[in-house]
């Protein structure tokens, strides 16, 4: 039996399709599989590209951090949550989650939890580059993420 | 005094102008907030990268503290804003 | 720009990767994609397969009724749904949701909510054919499906 | 008299023993629930598939409709047990 929870941080692209495959691979009970991919927006073309920077080793371990909650809370089967970083342009890959369980309502549940904690404790940081040539500035935290998150603690 | 890593992210990382350091602490600073009290007194980049002090967030040892929390033995405190991933 | 709505009722198998390329092709604003797969579990073994009927016409126009219902009330940017029927086999496909949205939440939502809605609504119904050879039983419907439903309208 | 065009499916299919039929429905009988009960006097085949009234779904032209719905002119009316996919 493979571990049930794949971390990567990378700075390639990943591949949908085989994150799945691998992921239920030597499970045969496996009802539900969510997958969320969140990608470069390209803000009506203003947005050149982001630029994401990380923390190496604090990223992979509070993403594994937070999957093994959900892995936990959700009795998930499987969680897989591979992070890009460095430079990304629009309609391009940044994140992917995927969560396999035996019923539906705890697949979802397991990305969405893993995707609000990620975005408010994963360290990355995202730097605009503009269409413009302005430097970039760095993206603002959104209240609505913190909400986000704290209402799986209800 | 005690030798720690510290390390910076993102704009934190920008205006003190590395993204990382080893610093001897003086005896005093025993928090992550006396931390911060600390390298304020270190010059204008600091004064700048730390001026809205209640928006940085601290990792000891690669795990989220918070401001009261006692440094220790740290190896590595990294100082950087409210994060934006996913 | 594709239609936001696609669905398909068919015996063959679909492919995830595919499906999503398809839905995102001509849009660049795209900052969340949510899938969904339904498996058919083994039940521990017993289950052979489950033969899968539907209603013909009806299918295709209940889950498209679903899909655009999704689209407007989360602002989805596009919806793809594929339903098989047929005989299905452990560890094989039944369902594939897939939803874009600028955000993540929407995303998340508008799978949640199609898939609630296709259990009780969509007309499939499920034979199970079990490995003892035993005679299948038609699945009955879940009270918990109808909760799921419902939830939505509060 | 109206005629209509019956469809069956999942175990009501199977305990009436055919997937489909064309039926002139009597003048008295206008609701879906009329119709349930019509049927139940064509037979032991269509006793026990409407036996338990009140779990039988109905569709009239592929779209959902209560028991009390009127059946006015119909072109196809499907009858099953309540729904498993997805």
């Amino acid at each position: 039996m493979v571990a049930p929870v794949t971390v990567r941080i990378q700075r390639e692209d990943f591949d949908l399709a085989a994150e799945v495959s691998a992921l239920c691979r030597g499970r045969t009970n496996i009802g539900a599989i969510v997958t969320f991919s969140g990608l470069c927006r390209d803000e009506a073309g203003a947005l050149g590209a982001l630029e994401l920077e990380h923390y190496p080793g604090m990223a992979e371990a509070e993403i594994s951090r937070i999957c093994l909650e959900a892995v936990q809370r959700f009795g998930l089967q499987a969680a897989t949550a591979i992070h890009r970083f460095g430079r990304i342009e629009p309609g391009q890959n940044i994140v992917l989650v995927v969560t396999a369980s035996p019923h539906r309502q705890a697949a979802f549940d397991g990305a969405n939890f893993i995707m609000d904690f990620l975005k408010t404790s994963a360290p990355f940081w995202k730097k605009e580059h503009r269409t413009d040539g302005k430097t970039g500035e760095w993206v603002s935290a959104k209240d609505a993420d913190d909400a986000a998150r704290d209402r799986w603690s209800r | 005094m005690s030798t720690v890593n510290l390390v910076y992210f993102s704009w934190v990382r920008e205006r003190i102008g590395k993204g990382e350091e080893t610093l001897e602490l003086p005896a005093g600073v025993v928090t992550i907030g006396d931390l911060l009290a600390h390298l304020k007194t270190l010059g204008a980049e600091y004064e700048s990268a730390l001026e809205h002090q209640n928006v940085i967030r601290a990792a000891i040892n690669q795990e989220h503290v918070e401001h009261a929390e006692p440094i220790g033995g740290a190896r590595e405190i990294a100082l950087f804003p409210p994060m934006t991933g996913g």
